[in-house]
């Protein structure tokens, strides 16, 4: 598996000098790309036999202005899988398109358009996946407030006033450090 | 006496010499003159049809020398029938062909009707004469004049379809002089009715010699499989009246030649299983021959052979109901492939490959030749009640009444293949859509006559096919009665003798 | 005789009587408390013997049992579902989803009251109910029935306006036939 | 002037008339084409009378001109369908081109068909048959679409049929010395024994090819799907009929004399039977309205092949009033296509849907046609089909009734597909706009309808025609036996009482149809069928929800072994071959001069070598 | 008079049907809890739900054929149970019967289907064209042995009249399921099909199709197809008895057979899971018509 793994490193770094890898424990192998680079080298691992996207995943970066992109790559064959990540800016986020690779990638493509409002290009596909008439900010940014959203739009019953807010009790009792900008969004 | 028969041979051979002369005065009495002519000569012939029908045969020496040392004109039933039948069909080519594509010219228009009329003049004299070696100068007439037509048009296509002809044609007078020479050697006469008179004096060998030589002989004019090969190639070189005259004139004048041959001066038997077997074999490969053409003309050339076929089947047969429905299939033939020629030939008029597949979507830019294109291919595959029903029904019961089952059958499954083919032709003509580089031409006026002249005969028989059956009975009844045959001719000859 | 007052009051009795005992019920799964139905239903808690009986469409269907949360998404399927139901009709929220919002309380695309959109008639509440509660609820349901004070749809009907314009206000989109009872 | 002459010159002159006047104005072409079917058929109706017979010599064969009992049972279907259908005709052909052509091959293959009933010779009624074959041949190309596959196809099987007719009547006539019908009939016991089996097997051929028996039925579903509706109603419902009238002519007067010839009989049934398993099986299979019922049609007439072919009295009674039914029926269907086809341009089941509200009175004539194809009570078909039954097992032929049940259960399958893909499902959008076909279409179609209705109630109405025809064929007189004006029996002696079952099914109907309006009448509510419990979800205006893409697809999973093979792939195979062999022997010529020359060489040579072999005497 | 006597005695046999078949619909679902290990509904339940049904105040519909489509259910069960004849001898309960025979009631009954296939397609919802498509296709697979039993034994008794089989066996003594034994079990196994118990329940598989053509049917629409079902059900079951167990003198062993007779598909079904179309048609055309085939065979030969 080392084998395989420093295999599959060597080629694509020669191919693409400027991705990094990150050798995990076990099966897993990370690489950080550049955007443009990210359609070639999934080709690329798709004829080595990473035939699965497993996922893509998404992360808001929103201190460093970017949006990561994960794309989760399996092979059955090597038993290993690819973690290629590629970051796009979070103003003008265009990705290139990858649905000719896999084509389920459309499905994901279309949640990322949806909930973080990552364009993709020449994409092509209904425009509403799972909300309905959504006007707001993409509900999955972090700089979207989603409980004054609610307190806003929705009716609440009365009652949960004097729920008490145990959030700096758990801190305290498990003795974590949680990051400033975690604090408002993780209970 | 209602007329001459001499005259029917004399006047085109005539007019054919004068027309260049006259012509020099006036150009356009080259076009006139044969249609006055063959006019002439259809009502003179008409009438000396009605005559012997009623009456007996007209007989006419040459000269004053009498049978069986003179030439004698034998004007009886089935050649009157005959002979009026070509020269009607030859009115008829002439009235299309009046002023019919390069007709225009003075010059080509001369050399077309001076052939035009040797050919009829030659048919019409094989069919009317009663000595040997006279018919076989009319087949010669004929043959070069139908050389001559087909390479009417110039080219390198028309110059090797003649050729071929030619070439074939010269095999039929060699092998038809070596007939006549072994015949002349053993009874030492050419007068038709003394040669069937003294036939059973030929021994055997010689018989069956000189029968060969002559089915090769004639059987080149008469399309019979596999001496044909011309035949395609002609019709498909010549232009489209030529090829109505060739189904309608000179093929006739073969058959003619041939059955003259089998019923009379022959006694033997066997040449009319022959008959049959040669039939069906022509009749089949033609046909089958026909389905894959891709062009027009030598579709209808390949039927033309079939139909041919089919007339010896039927001749084949051997009964007076076999030669009663084989003379009906003549007279149909001759009515209606010439129609489907002169129809056909506007058709693809402006065509240079004249492929079935420009037709496609005339119908509704030329409806009337449409419509008679569409009646011929109807009436020739025999559907009723058009007149090509009678005819193959004839022929049908005719075999039937032999008990020839197994023919009946392949004639019939024959026929599906000729509904075949020419359904999709006119499917072609009324339901495809025209292409645009095909350029209609509307066709003059005098060929619309002639072709309607054909389109209603063929409806009058279809309709009411008694109208001609006296003719073709009595015609029927004469050529199986060959002893009448000969002492008609010869009687007038021994009545003088003595 | 027949159109008088206690006669009609007769009847309603029996057709009350009836309507208890045979409930048709359409468990539209929305949440986590689908699966709470099965156990309700089969051997073990048999609702069967109440004469409760799955439903399969809205047409034929009593009582509309929601079982959990609805997003917006769901809320404009579950009002469609609502208004295809024949009266006389019963609403069951199930679960505290559908109380107060329950655990998505915050969250941008689930309601948190459900009677403002829908005239519910009993509430189950728990995260999840288990199916004893939801036999207590059904049962709770039949008695209102019985006494005839199960009357959402009559509610639904004369304050349609108020409710549609809850409803409106968080589907902008409303493409739906009238609802005209 | 004789009434019969009359009545086939004004077929003629009508055709060639409403051809070329029609020329001059549509409306006088439209009015000469009406009178020129109308004006006939009052005169046949009132003035011909069974059992005069005009006779006259064409070209020494004798023809003979007459009605007889049988014809006029078909001159009912032909005349009567033929009436309606021109009415039918002259609206829904309304400003296509060519008109006057369609005209005048309707006028000629009416008068063909009546010609065919009017011969009492076999002369005669070829050429009306071959008249009536190009006529209809025409019809069938007339759209101008797969003429050279479907119109070839066609001509090449009537051909085929024709001329094994020809071939045994040219036969026939060389052997009576006449070609009268009832001389071939008398002196058929003469015949030896293998011209008993020819003659009633090439007449058959003949016959089957027309009433699209199997193997030879290759050509119906092209055919009746290709020609315009308003002939296909005549070509299904009163052309295929006249294979029927000869195969009863042949079965009963000819077969029946053949010793042993009950084993041709039995392959006849079987052949019926099976062309209906196959007929309806296809018909299932089909997605365009107009194919399906051409499949059904083959079906259909299987089941009235059958009871030619088992030819017992009560046999011979149903597949005579299933050919009746039949032509009303499906006349009836394929007016309705046709209507629609009209309305919405297409015939595709998949693609029209939710007519029911724009077309309702095609509906309801579509209904009960429909009612009476599945041969459920208290309309026609059942009649039909009740007799087939009964006298199926009557005469022992056990396997027989599993088959021709099978087949009948399956074409419920077509007949709700037919019903449910245009009319049923959901209305949408696309067809919001269509309007009830013209008054001139539906009437003729609603009295078709009513006509279903009432000989399913009273099939004495027809039972006594058919059973004139019966005893002409020498058959000892049903009524009594069999049937009454509104009763069957069987061979035991059991029965259907058709009028008080009517009466209870109408009263039932009538009983609960009440009890549904009035109760709850005021909360009643129609809702549009975009209105549906879709799991909540609302259908948008151009969403298409109507199941219709393979509509049976289960059914025909579990049939797919017997669909596996297609007898028209054979005949193609058959045809591609032939033609292979025909392109072999063009190739003789080979446009050489010096073959030819050789040719003759050889030909003399190879007659010299063997002349004594050929001539010797 | 005696017409009013008949239609009297007419509505007496429709009230006896549907009590019968009502019962018998809740006796069935108290059984299958039984077998469950549940209590179960009582066996009045299918009363109750009838009533209720009744007492729904509203009421849709999508045009004029789906209003129509349960009076045309309503009338194949209704004319067919006037042609069934309930008891020996006539006397009680004669109706039509007979006005008709056995080919005319295999007819009559698919006039149903056809009524609910109508009004289900009209309502234009994809699940009841689906159930539709279903049930036409499995109908052509039962029918097969059914037709091939019913053939069996007109053959063997020279009748196709149910009085005269039903005579037959009175005056013989012994029951057509023993004196036909396999034209029994091709019914029996066609039975299955026909009263569309699993396995053969696709048709309107509730999760799958959403009831499939019933889908859009609620309140009176409903309450009609369900009385008609119960009644059907009461016809299907006292012609088998007629055919197969020689009748019924009186009421009470009427229902006795027609109980047992009616535990067959139930059993069968509340043990097996659920057959696909195809597979269905195939396991019609597969045994059942095998014993059909040997019951011709023996009605002929025997």
């Amino acid at each position: 598996m080392e084998k395989i793994k420093s295999n599959l490193i060597e080629a694509i770094k020669g191919t693409y000098p400027d991705a990094r890898e990150q050798d995990h424990e076990g099966n897993r192998l990370d690489f950080y790309v550049k955007k443009q680079c990210v359609p070639s080298i999934l080709n690329y691992i798709k004829g080595e036999g990473y035939i699965h996207l497993s996922h893509i995943a998404f992360v808001d970066w929103i201190e460093e202005g970017e949006f990561e992109l994960i794309y989760i790559v399996w092979s059955p064959k090597d038993k290993i899988k690819i973690f290629i990540r590629a970051r796009v800016d979070r103003e003008n986020p265009l990705m290139p398109n990858i649905e000719s690779i896999w084509r389920q990638a459309n499905t994901y493509q279309r949640e990322a358009r949806e909930m973080y409002g990552i364009q993709f290009e020449g994409f092509e596909a209904p425009n509403e996946f799972v909300l309905e008439d959504w006007n707001e900010i993409p509900p999955m940014r972090r700089d979207f407030d989603t409980q004054a959203y609610a307190e806003e739009t929705f009716f609440h019953r009365p009652g949960r006033e004097d729920a008490m807010d145990v959030r700096e009790a758990i801190i305290e009792r498990s003795r974590e450090e949680i990051p400033d900008f975690a604090k408002k969004y993780s209970r | 006496m209602v007329g001459s028969p001499v005259l029917l041979i004399a006047i085109p051979l005539l007019a054919a010499f004068l027309i260049p002369l006259i012509g020099m005065i006036w150009k356009e009495s080259v076009r006139l003159i044969p249609g006055l002519v063959l006019a002439f000569m259809l009502v003179s012939s008409a009438s000396m049809l009605l005559y012997v029908t009623n009456n007996s045969t007209i007989i006419e020496t040459i000269a004053g020398w009498q049978a069986p040392w003179g030439i004698n004109l034998v004007f009886s039933p089935l050649t009157g029938f005959l002979a009026t039948l070509m020269i009607f069909l030859g009115f008829i080519v002439w009235l299309f062909s009046y002023r019919f594509k390069r007709n225009v010219d003075f010059e080509p228009a001369k050399k077309y009707f001076i052939f035009l009329m040797m050919l009829v003049a030659g048919a019409v004299g094989i069919v009317i004469t009663g000595d040997i070696f006279n018919q076989f100068v009319f087949i010669e007439i004929t043959s070069i004049s139908a050389y001559a037509l087909t390479a009417f048009y110039t080219g390198r296509n028309s110059a090797e379809a003649s050729f071929k002809y030619l070439l074939m044609g010269s095999l039929s007078s060699s092998a038809l002089l070596i007939a006549i020479a072994i015949i002349y050697s053993q009874l030492g006469t050419l007068n038709m009715a003394d040669i069937a008179d003294k036939m059973y004096l030929m021994p055997t060998g010689y018989k069956i010699t000189a029968l060969i030589f002559f089915f090769m002989g004639i059987g080149i004019e008469a399309e019979i499989f596999p001496l044909n090969g011309w035949a395609p190639d002609a019709y498909t070189e010549a232009p489209g009246p030529i090829g109505a005259a060739f189904a309608g004139i000179v093929v006739k004048a073969g058959v003619y030649a041939m059955i003259r041959l089998v019923f009379t001066l022959f006694d033997i038997p066997n040449s009319m299983q022959f008959l049959v077997v040669i039939g069906l074999v022509t009749l089949i490969v033609a046909e089958t021959s026909a389905i894959k053409q891709d062009k027009l003309k030598r579709m209808l050339a390949y039927s033309s052979i079939g139909q041919m076929g089919l007339v010896f089947v039927a001749f084949g047969i051997g009964t007076a109901e076999g030669v009663f429905a084989a003379l009906f299939l003549m007279l149909n033939h001759a009515i209606i492939k010439p129609l489907l020629f002169l129809s056909g030939s506007y058709l693809v008029f402006n065509s240079k490959e004249k492929k079935i597949s420009e037709v496609n979507g005339l119908g509704k830019h030329m409806p009337i030749t449409s419509l008679l294109f569409a009646l011929g291919a109807f009436a020739i595959v025999g559907l009723p009640p058009f007149s090509g029903f009678w005819s193959k029904l004839s022929v049908l019961t005719a075999a039937a009444n032999e008990g020839m089952i197994l023919i009946i059958a392949l004639v019939l499954i024959v026929s599906v293949v000729e509904i075949v083919y020419y359904f999709r032709v006119v499917n072609r003509i009324y339901f495809f859509e025209k292409s645009d580089n095909v350029v209609v031409q509307k066709p003059r006026i005098n060929a619309m006559i002639a072709m309607l002249i054909l389109g209603s005969i063929i409806l009058v028989i279809g309709f009411d096919p008694d109208i001609v059956s006296i003719y073709l009975h009595k015609a029927s009844h004469d050529l199986m009665n060959t002893r009448e045959y000969i002492d008609n001719v010869l009687s007038i000859g021994q009545s003088l003798t003595k | 005789m027949i159109n008088d007052k206690n006669s009609q009051k007769i009847v309603d009795i029996l057709q009350n009587w009836a309507r208890k005992h045979s409930l048709f019920v359409l468990a539209y799964g929305t949440g986590c408390g689908a699966i709470e139905i099965p156990p309700t239903m089969t051997s073990r808690y048999d609702a069967e013997r109440f004469g409760i009986r799955g439903a399969a469409t809205p047409r034929q269907a009593d009582v509309l049992l929601i079982t959990g949360y609805l997003t917006t998404k769901t809320l404009k399927r579950v009002i469609r579902v609502y208004e295809q139901m024949q009266d006389p009709k019963y609403v069951i929220g199930f679960g505290s989803c559908t109380i107060n919002g329950g655990m998505y309380y915050d969250s941008y695309n689930t309601i948190k009251v459900l009677d403002k959109y829908l005239p519910v008639d009993v509430y189950i509440n728990g995260c999840m109910p288990r199916p004893e509660s939801v036999i207590s609820g059904i049962v709770k349901l039949q008695s209102l029935i019985a006494e005839g004070k199960a009357n959402g749809a009559a509610k639904y009907k004369e304050n349609l306006d108020w409710y549609r314009a809850n409803q409106k206000k968080i589907i902008p989109n409303w493409v739906m036939p009238e609802y005209n009872w | 002037m004789e009434m019969i002459y009359l009545i086939l010159v004004l077929f003629l002159g009508g055709a060639v008339l409403t051809w070329l006047l029609g020329k001059i104005s549509p409306i006088i072409r439209d009015i000469l084409f009406i009178s020129s079917v109308i004006i006939p058929t009052v005169l046949f109706f009132m003035n011909v009378e069974v059992g005069h017979d005009v006779s006259f010599q064409v070209l020494g064969y004798k023809l003979s001109w007459g009605i007889s009992y049988l014809a006029y049972l078909f001159s009912y279907i032909v005349l009567g369908l033929g009436s309606l259908a021109s009415v039918y005709a002259v609206a829904a052909m309304k400003g296509k081109k060519n008109l006057g052509f369609f005209y005048s091959n309707f006028i000629l293959s009416i008068m063909s068909m009546m010609g065919i009933l009017l011969s009492r010779d076999l002369i005669s009624f070829f050429i009306f048959w071959e008249i009536m074959t190009w006529s209809s041949y025409l019809m069938v190309v007339f759209r101008g679409k797969d003429v050279q596959k479907v119109g070839i196809k066609y001509f090449v099987f009537s051909a085929i049929g024709a001329y094994a007719m020809l071939m045994a009547i040219v036969i026939v006539n060389s052997l009576t010395n006449s070609l009268l019908i009832s001389d071939l009939v008398s002196s058929f016991g003469s015949f030896s024994l293998s011209m008993k089996w020819l003659i009633p097997l090439l007449l058959l051929i003949g016959f089957a090819v027309k009433s699209a028996m199997m193997p030879l039925h290759v050509w119906a579903p092209g055919a009746y799907s290709n020609s315009p509706m308003a002939f296909t109603s005549m070509f299904s419902g009163a052309l295929s009929k006249m294979g029927v009238y000869g195969m009863i002519i042949v079965m009963v007067s000819l077969v029946s004399y053949i010793p042993n010839g009950f084993w041709l009989k039995e392959t006849i049934a079987w052949l019926g039977g099976i062309t209906a398993v196959g007929g309806t099986l296809w018909a299932v299979a089909q997605d365009d309205a107009k194919k399906l019922l051409a499949y059904s049609s083959v079906a259909q007439l299987g089941y009235i092949i059958v009871g030619i072919g088992i030819g017992t009295p009560l046999a011979m009674l149903s597949a005579l009033f299933m050919a009746v039914m039949h032509a009303i029926f499906k006349g009836n269907l394929f007016l309705v296509v046709g209507a629609i086809e009209r309305q919405t341009g297409t015939s595709n089941l998949t693609e029209v849907s939710g007519l029911i509200r724009k077309m309702p009175w095609t509906f309801i004539s579509a209904l009960f046609s429909i009612i009476a194809l599945a041969g459920i009570p208290p309309l026609g078909g059942f009649v039909g089909k009740w007799m087939l039954y009964e006298s199926l097992i009557g005469s022992n032929h056990y396997l027989l009734v599993i088959v021709v049940f099978f087949s009948s259960t399956a074409a419920f399958l077509y007949s709700y597909k037919f019903l449910f893909g245009f009319f049923l499902g959901q209305e949408e959008k696309e067809w919001s706009h269509i309007k009830e076909a013209p008054a001139m279409m539906v009437v003729p179609m609603m009295i078709l309808a009513v006509a279903t209705f009432v000989l399913g109630t009273f099939p004495g109405l027809v039972l006594n025609p058919i059973d004139n025809g019966l005893q002409e064929l020498g058959f000892a007189s049903t009524q009594g036996r069999y049937w009454e004006m509104s009763a069957l029996f069987n061979e035991w002696g059991n029965q259907v009482m058709l009028q008080p079952l009517v009466y209870a099914i109408i009263a039932v109907f009538l009983f609960f149809a009440a009890f549904l309006t009035i109760k709850g009448f005021k909360h009643t509510r129609y809702v549009t069928t975009k209105d549906i419990s879709s799991s909540g979800e609302v259908p948008k205006e151009h969403e298409n929800l109507t199941f219709s893409q393979n509509f049976f697809q289960p059914f025909l999973r579990a049939v797919e072994p017997f669909m596996k093979r297609r007898i028209d792939t054979y005949y193609s195979g058959i045809g591609n071959g032939l033609e292979a062999i025909f392109d072999f022997t063009r190739r003789i010529y080979t446009g050489n001069g010096q073959t030819y020359a050789l040719y003759a060489v050889i030909f003399i040579v190879v007659l010299l070598m063997f002349k004594n072999a050929l001539f010797g005497l | 008079m005696e017409l009013i006597l008949n239609i009297l005695g007419a509505i007496a046999t429709i009230v006896l049907a549907f009590t019968v078949g009502m019962s018998y619909g809740g006796i069935v679902r108290k059984i299958t809890a039984r077998v469950h290990n549940r209590m179960g509904p009582p066996w009045y339940q299918n009363f109750i739900d009838a009533f209720k049904l009744a007492g729904k105040t509203t009421a849709i519909n999508h045009g004029i054929m789906q209003h129509f489509g349960p009076a045309f259910i309503m009338v194949s069960s209704i004319v067919s149970l006037m042609i069934v004849p309930v008891l020996n001898g006539g006397g009680w309960f004669e109706n039509l019967n007979f006005g008709g025979d056995l080919i005319f009631l295999l007819y009559i009954m698919v006039f149903g289907p056809l009524g609910m296939a109508l009004g289900a397609g009209q309502t234009g919802n994809p699940n009841s064209a689906i159930g539709i498509t279903r049930g036409l296709s499995q109908m052509v697979g039962f029918e097969i042995p059914w037709v091939m039993a019913l053939v069996a034994l007109m053959v063997q008794f020279d009748t196709t009249s149910i009085v005269d089989i039903m005579r037959i066996q009175n005056e013989s003594g012994t029951w057509m399921m023993f004196s036909s034994p396999f034209a029994f079990i091709a019914a029996v196994m066609a039975m299955l099909g026909m009263f569309r118990y699993s396995p053969f329940d696709i048709v309107g598989a509730p999760t799958e199709l959403a009831s499939g053509p019933v889908s859009e049917n609620g309140g009176k629409y409903l309450l009609t197809m369900m009385s008609s079902g119960s009644i059907f059900a009461f016809v299907k079951l006292t012609l088998y008895v007629d055919l197969f167990m020689g009748g019924a003198d009186n009421l009470i062993i009427l229902v006795l057979k027609t109980f047992a007779l009616y535990m067959i598909p139930v059993l069968y079904g509340i043990v097996s899971p659920r057959y696909r179309t195809e597979q269905s048609i195939r396991f019609f055309w597969g045994w059942p018509t095998f014993f059909g085939l040997l019951a011709i065979l023996y009605a002929v030969f025997v």
